[in-house]
């Protein structure tokens, strides 16, 4: 499934990929991150207890970025197994200028399999867009937070 | 012969148990110390299989064992396939995977407990790790390259076909014009409302297997796993219980089947394994799945002068039983109930990463109705004709007796009067009425349309040089001392009613009350050699060889009747259950049940004759049965959402004589609600990897009561020659003739707008986009 | 594990239970009432239908537990001394089953239906029943059957359920 | 099938319930109906360690007027509300909603205190109670507190409840005067679930005007919410077929709608508006002349 949006940060850009491509914020950001450990180059390994309201799983997931390309590109890419299933969510992100803040455009693709894919599909599109949103959401109180400290 | 049952709507014999909750489906059945199984499947369309770490599963409480591919691939031969095509390439499918996953749902592990609860808990607790190749989806697309699923072939292409007879070429040539068009059959779930199961004890001391599964195929079923397992097919004793429906999808030889009778043998011990809907959803054959492209030539005055068929079969990852003989049938229909001088078809076989596609009631025949009925449609809409006197235009003249119709296709129809249905069905309608409402409703900007469908459909399956595995039946008829009539059959009625229709073929004969008849199915040991129960054959197969049966008992039962009654070379008569001879002027007469206990007493018998009253027979049919019939849907659409509500439904079906109209009307009801789904509402959809995405009854949905139309039925009798009863079978008549009535109807409804073709399901989200000149959007 | 009281079609069970048992299993495992069936395991299909506390209710959607000190009626409940429950007898007169597999389950739906409804129209019949799948009769004589029992039961209003 | 293991506790009062919950925190879950939590865990989707059943509570299950106000307790089932005779006099939005939501098996066990603590985006009374302007009370270790309806659904699957807290009532004003409600949905083919769900309650003035209007709409996006834009437009409008329209067209604005196999966001949108100006349309014919 396609997902694609936009979402404006009051930080420059500088700071916003800075943000983005920093561990320490990616674990705040990612939702449900409890734990991010470098594996290789541009590559973790992490431990999310994702999900959404009550219905929630703990996933073994890998973190990868690729196509890194300072200060206004990067591609993040999740991939999440646990017991109903796995998850796999790609983010191509771009970063603009506007007006001193940071207009990152982006365009994913979410996949999932296992019981995650066989009862899922009503709210997958609504679970996705929500997950994004707490992701920006994060990014935003992370890069403020930056800002002011 | 006086007709006291045939004919007549009697209630069914098999009800008491069913309706009580007393009947025995495969999870009914009890045995003492049964293991429970459940499986591991893949979670992904296609991945190369790591590693599989079952040790976990094997140390949590309760299991017994978990075997995996590397154990039962080893002692099971594959899941079989029947049909044989030229050139056709066969996938090696292992009842377990080894290093290789191919679609959603295949088994890869299973795991046996003391109970289902222990059984599900270890499934958790297997680990596998898989390496994700790229996904084969689209059966089109797939043909023409791309990632194989299947190396050793170097491409996804099964097979190529070409069936048909005449110039097609020059058919086209000589049209005025000519239609396209492409049209989609998406996969469907056949959706029995028992899932799959089995329970499988082995007898050690016999060395004798029992294996208790839903099936529609008792014996070929015991053949095959007999195989597969490698033991004497006379040691495997397959029973069929009551089964709650199969349309198809029990038709069918299954890795879980094999499976369970090899790890009762393994473990010494009764195990059980009942399918889950997700399961079922998921590695339970589906139906349909085509993709195919129309062409259809046509006179000014709407003669048909050619039709070719060029389509892309969805195969699935593996073949079932019968997976790549399916379009083979939608070739021979695509004649339909008309001349059509030049008919090709060209069916490319093609594997996908998805479960394998095989019968769903109708089986490549609603595929062929829906092309030819749609081709009607078109060439109506493209020449400004009416859609009912196109379909008149092309009617053969009523055929029958000895003078069958040759199609194009190579088939002899054996009788047919398509006219009769048609203007029943017409006249029933009052269609030029529905006309005129029509354009009075869309004058006050109401959207309505009329759909009509003329089908032929090809039943009696079959005769043995057309069919995968013998296209006969046997029936055994005994009467007991005690005058009982139990009747064997090797059909598996799951639903269809035959226990009732077939008692009452015996009580008519025999002139006995059908309560004192008993039919018994579905268990090898007990029941001779059959087929089964599918391709609407069980009466018109089934049903003829317990008539010959029949026949031949009562031939012998009037010749002991004779020499008890000592009538010489009088006339001996049989009436109500009574031999009746007029013996040296004397009116003298022997029961039947008298009959019956002299023949067991066996103490004045007839010189030539043996003890007992016993009959076989093994009926060849010589032909196929073609019954056919019109349908009509009217429905109204609602503007403003594009919801569709039908206003009628009218069915006139014509399947040859008629035992039983009440289950004749049961099993139209039925096919028409199926058609309606398969039309509005039903699609397994994979999404681009490949993960089934209705994977429940929450997204595929099958019709409810709320959902399908009052349904107006009634029948014309045209008789086959086929068989000495002149049934032609009605199983799978609804589905084949409804979905293009109700797909027509809302095409024609939407004629306004411009439409000439809608791919099924038609939802309303498609028709309002078409109502407001829009395009697909973004899901 | 717990422990359970439950009337079943008259029958007063003690059962030692696992907490996550289903009513369903119970009843079809525990104490060998296999005419209630399970065709779906998403509360969907209505095949598990049994009445508890008079109600009709899925039996795959609850626990055992939670029937511990109620009364069920399963479709092996519903004749009385030998006598089919009415809607059964519309059932088998109007030909209202095939496979019989959502049969229990209808049946038993269709008993609550005309328990609060005596009189229902064909619409709300369907409607009353959209609990239950069939895949088999169309739905049309099923809507035939209610009606017939319907009828039945008004000529006879003491017919116990 | 087959959910994993867990303990059950029957609670025998609501305090008990609350402290069974304080104790067990986030490895518990009420169980109410049962009729989302069940199907959940039978797939493995939950998988709580405990399960606290509140369903035998007596006195969480009622349908009351009191001082101006109708009080429906959270362990009310959704066939006590579809056949409550005072609702259908007072407020026969209610049962009206429940006659569409799931099936008579459902509707017989299933509590409307159950369904809207799971906060399917997609179920039916959300709507109504947005509509109602209903207030939600909330039971928690340090007392009561009251959450508007409209600030308890907080995003999909989640609303305001804290952990600890068990909903007690759902409570709302009786709707006074020249009274007209409508829920209209339409019905997703194989769940039952609202690809679109509206309700209204409204009530004319003397002169036939819109004097207030309530309207909630489910199934189009991840939370449930009330159509402040049609409400706005209702007030004092004529609720003649073009200000209904006109109103209806602010059916799902600024909303994010859902998309899913059977239905794009772009068609719920417009449902959402279709189904909107429907439920008006009945409303009004409801409320008198």
């Amino acid at each position: 499934m396609k997902i694609e949006g936009s979402h404006t940060l009051q930080s420059a850009r500088d700071s916003v990929f800075a943000a983005l491509t920093d561990p320490n914020v990616l674990q705040k950001c990612i939702p449900g991150c409890e734990e991010l450990e470098k594996t290789g180059d541009n590559q973790y390994k992490a431990r999310l207890s994702a999900g959404v309201g009550t219905i929630k799983a703990v996933f073994t997931a890998t973190v990868f970025m690729e196509e890194v390309r300072p200060p206004s590109h990067y591609k993040l890419v999740v991939e999440g197994k646990a017991q109903p299933g796995f998850v796999k969510g790609t983010g191509s992100l771009d970063l603009e200028e506007q007006d001193g803040g940071t207009l990152i455009k982006y365009t994913g693709e979410v996949n999932v399999g296992g019981m995650l894919a066989s009862v899922g599909q009503r709210m997958l599109q609504a679970t996705a867009s929500m997950l994004a949103g707490r992701f920006f959401s994060a990014l935003a109180a992370e890069t403020k937070a930056k800002a002011i400290g | 012969m006086a007709e006291k049952y045939v004919g007549k709507s009697v209630k069914r014999t098999e009800d008491p148990r069913l309706i009580q909750g007393l009947a025995h489906y495969v999870d009914d059945i009890k045995l003492p110390d049964t293991a429970h199984a459940a499986f591991l499947r893949s979670i992904y369309a296609h991945a190369h299989i790591k590693s599989l770490d079952v040790g976990a599963a094997r140390r949590a409480p309760g299991v017994l064992a978990v075997f995996t591919g590397l154990e039962a691939s080893g002692a099971i031969g594959p899941v079989p396939c029947a049909a044989a095509l030229p050139g056709l390439k066969v996938p090696d499918y292992r009842v377990l995977a080894t290093n290789k996953v191919c679609f959603v749902g295949q088994p890869i592990a299973v795991v046996v407990a003391e109970n289902k609860y222990a059984a599900r808990d270890a499934v958790d607790l297997i680990q596998v790790e898989y390496e994700e190749l790229p996904v084969v989806l689209n059966e089109e697309k797939a043909a023409q390259g791309g990632p194989v699923i299947h190396e050793k072939f170097g491409t996804n292409i099964a097979y190529t076909l070409t069936a048909g007879e005449g110039d097609i070429e020059a058919a086209l040539k000589s049209a005025d014009k000519i239609v396209k068009q492409k049209i989609l059959h998406r996969r469907l779930a056949p959706v029995a409302m028992e899932p799959r199961g089995v329970l499988a004890r082995y007898y050690p001391g016999e060395q004798e297997l029992t294996l208790w599964t839903s099936t529609q195929i008792p014996h070929l079923a015991r053949t095959q796993i007999a195989i597969m397992l490698g033991m004497p097919e006379n040691k495997l004793r397959l029973i069929a219980p009551e089964v709650g429906g199969g349309f198809g999808s029990k038709l069918n030889v299954y890795a879980e089947e094999a499976l369970m009778g090899w790890i009762s043998m393994e473990l010494d011990r009764p195990v059980k394994w009942i399918e889950t809907r997700r399961e079922n959803m998921q590695a339970t054959i589906h139906g349909r799945g085509q993709t195919g492209y129309i062409e259809v030539g046509c006179k000014k005055d709407g003669t048909i002068t050619g039709l070719r068929y060029n389509v892309y079969a969805d195969m699935g990852a593996y073949f079932q039983l019968l997976t790549p003989a399916i379009p083979t049938l939608t070739g021979l229909m695509l004649s339909g109930c008309y001349k059509i001088p030049a008919i090709q078809m060209n069916a490319t076989g093609v594997f996908t990463n998805k479960v394998a596609t095989d019968a769903y009631r109708g089986a490549g025949r609603p595929e062929a109705t829906y092309v030819v009925e749609r081709a009607m449609d078109l060439v109506a809409a493209e020449l400004g004709l009416d859609a009912v006197a196109v379909r008149r235009k092309n009617f053969p003249a009523p055929f029958g007796g000895d003078k069958p119709f040759k199609t194009a296709t190579g088939l002899f129809y054996d009788s047919g009067d398509y006219e009769l249905t048609l203007k029943k069905a017409l006249d029933m309608a009052n269609y030029p009425k529905l006309r005129e409402d029509q354009k009075r409703a869309r004058n006050e900007g109401r959207i309505v349309g009329i759909g009509v469908s003329t089908y032929v459909e090809i039943c009696a399956i079959g005769p043995s040089a057309a069919a995968p595995a013998g296209g006969w039946e046997s029936a055994t008829v005994r009467i007991e001392p005690t005058a009982k009539v139990t009747i064997l059959t090797g059909c598996s009625p799951h639903g269809q009613g035959q226990e009732t229709s077939f008692a009452q073929l015996a009580g008519d004969h025999l002139g006995v009350n059908i309560n004192d008849v008993t039919v018994i199915h579905g268990d090898t040991a007990i029941v001779q050699y059959g087929i089964g129960t599918f391709g609407s054959r069980g009466t018109a197969v089934g049903g003829t060889a317990v008539y010959m049966a029949l026949e031949k008992l009562n031939e012998k039962a009037t010749k002991l009747a004779a020499h008890i009654l000592e009538a010489g070379s009088a006339p001996v008569t049989f009436q109500d259950g009574k031999f009746s001879a007029q013996v040296k002027g004397e009116n003298k007469s022997i029961t039947i049940q008298e009959v019956a206990l002299a023949a067991h007493l066996a103490r004045n018998l007839p010189p030539d004759m043996e003890p007992g009253l016993s009959a076989t027979s093994f009926f060849e049919p010589k032909n196929f049965t073609f019954p056919f019939g019109s349908h009509i849907a009217v429905v109204e659409i609602d503007r403003d959402t594009g919801e569709i509500h039908f206003q009628r439904y009218i069915a006139v079906d014509d399947c040859g004589k008629v035992i039983n109209p009440l289950l004749v009307h049961g099993q139209v009801h039925g096919g028409i609600v199926q058609a309606i789904g398969q039309a509005l509402y039903e699609e397994v959809v994979y999404d681009d990897q490949g993960q089934l995405v209705s994977g429940t009854l929450m997204d595929y949905a099958v019709p409810r009561a709320e959902m399908v139309p009052w349904m107006e039925l009634d029948r014309t009798e045209t008789p086959s020659p086929v068989n000495p009863m002149g049934v032609k079978g009605v199983g799978e008549a609804g589905t084949i003739g409804a979905t293009p009535a109700v797909v027509s109807a809302v095409i024609d409804a939407l004629s306004p707008f411009g439409v000439r073709h809608m791919d099924m399901p038609i939802k309303p989200e498609d028709v309002w986009r078409i109502i407001n000149k829009k395009s697909a959007g973004a899901a | 594990m717990k422990t359970i009281n439950v009337t079943v079609n008259g029958v007063t069970h003690r059962s030692e239970i696992e907490s996550r048992l289903l009513l369903v299993h119970y009843l079809r495992d525990a104490l060998g009432l296999t005419g209630t069936h399970i065709g779906c395991e998403t509360s969907l299909c209505g095949a598990c239908t049994v009445l508890l506390d008079g109600q009709a209710i899925k039996s795959c959607t609850l626990l055992a537990v939670q029937a511990n000190g109620g009364t069920v009626t399963t479709i092996e409940g519903l004749a009385q001394n030998g006598e089919l429950h009415p809607v059964q007898q519309g059932f088998w007169e109007h030909h209202g089953l095939q496979c019989g597999y959502c049969t229990p389950g209808m049946i038993v739906a269709a008993a609550q239906l005309l328990e609060r409804n005596p009189d229902p129209t064909d619409e709300q019949i369907r409607h009353g029943l959209e609990g239950n799948l069939c895949r088999c009769t169309g739905y049309q004589h099923i809507v035939q059957a209610v009606q017939c029992a319907a009828k039945k039961m008004k000529s006879k209003p003491a017919v116990a359920r | 099938m087959i959910p994993a293991q867990f303990d059950y506790i029957a609670a025998k009062s609501l305090d008990d319930a609350l402290s069974l919950l304080a104790k067990h925190k986030d490895d518990a879950k009420l169980l109410a109906g049962g009729h989302s939590l069940i199907p959940a865990m039978k797939l493995r989707l939950m998988q709580p360690g405990v399960l606290i059943d509140i369903s035998k509570i007596k006195d969480l299950s009622y349908i009351r007027e009191e001082g101006g106000h109708v009080r429906i307790g959270a362990l009310t089932t959704h066939y006590q509300i579809e056949s409550s005779d005072l609702l259908r006099r007072i407020c026969p939005l209610l049962p009206e909603t429940a006659t569409h939501l799931g099936d008579v098996q459902v509707r017989n066990r299933g509590t409307i205190g159950g369904s809207l603590a799971h906060a399917d985006p997609a179920a039916d009374w959300p709507a109504a109670i947005l509509a109602l302007d209903a207030e939600l009370v909330v039971a928690g270790g340090k007392g009561e507190r009251v959450i508007k309806a409209e600030d308890f659904f907080v995003e999909l699957l989640t609303t305001a409840l804290k952990p600890g807290e068990i909903l007690r009532e759902i409570r709302f004003a009786v709707p006074k005067g020249k009274v007209g409600q409508s829920y209209a949905k339409f019905r997703h083919p194989a769940s039952g679930f609202a690809v679109v769900g509206v309700a209204v309650s409204l009530t004319k003035d003397g002169s036939g005007k819109c004097q207030s209007a309530g309207v909630g709409v489910t199934g189009v996006s991840a939370k449930p919410y009330k159509a402040k834009g049609v409400e706005n437009a209702l007030k004092g409008s004529a609720l003649d077929g073009k200000s209904l329209s006109a109103a209806a067209a602010h059916a799902a604005d600024g909303v994010e709608a859902n998309a899913d196999l059977f239905a794009s966001a772009e068609y719920r949108k417009h449902l959402a508006e279709a189904y909107t100006r429907r439920a008006l349309d009945a409303a009004v014919s409801r409320a008198g002349k």
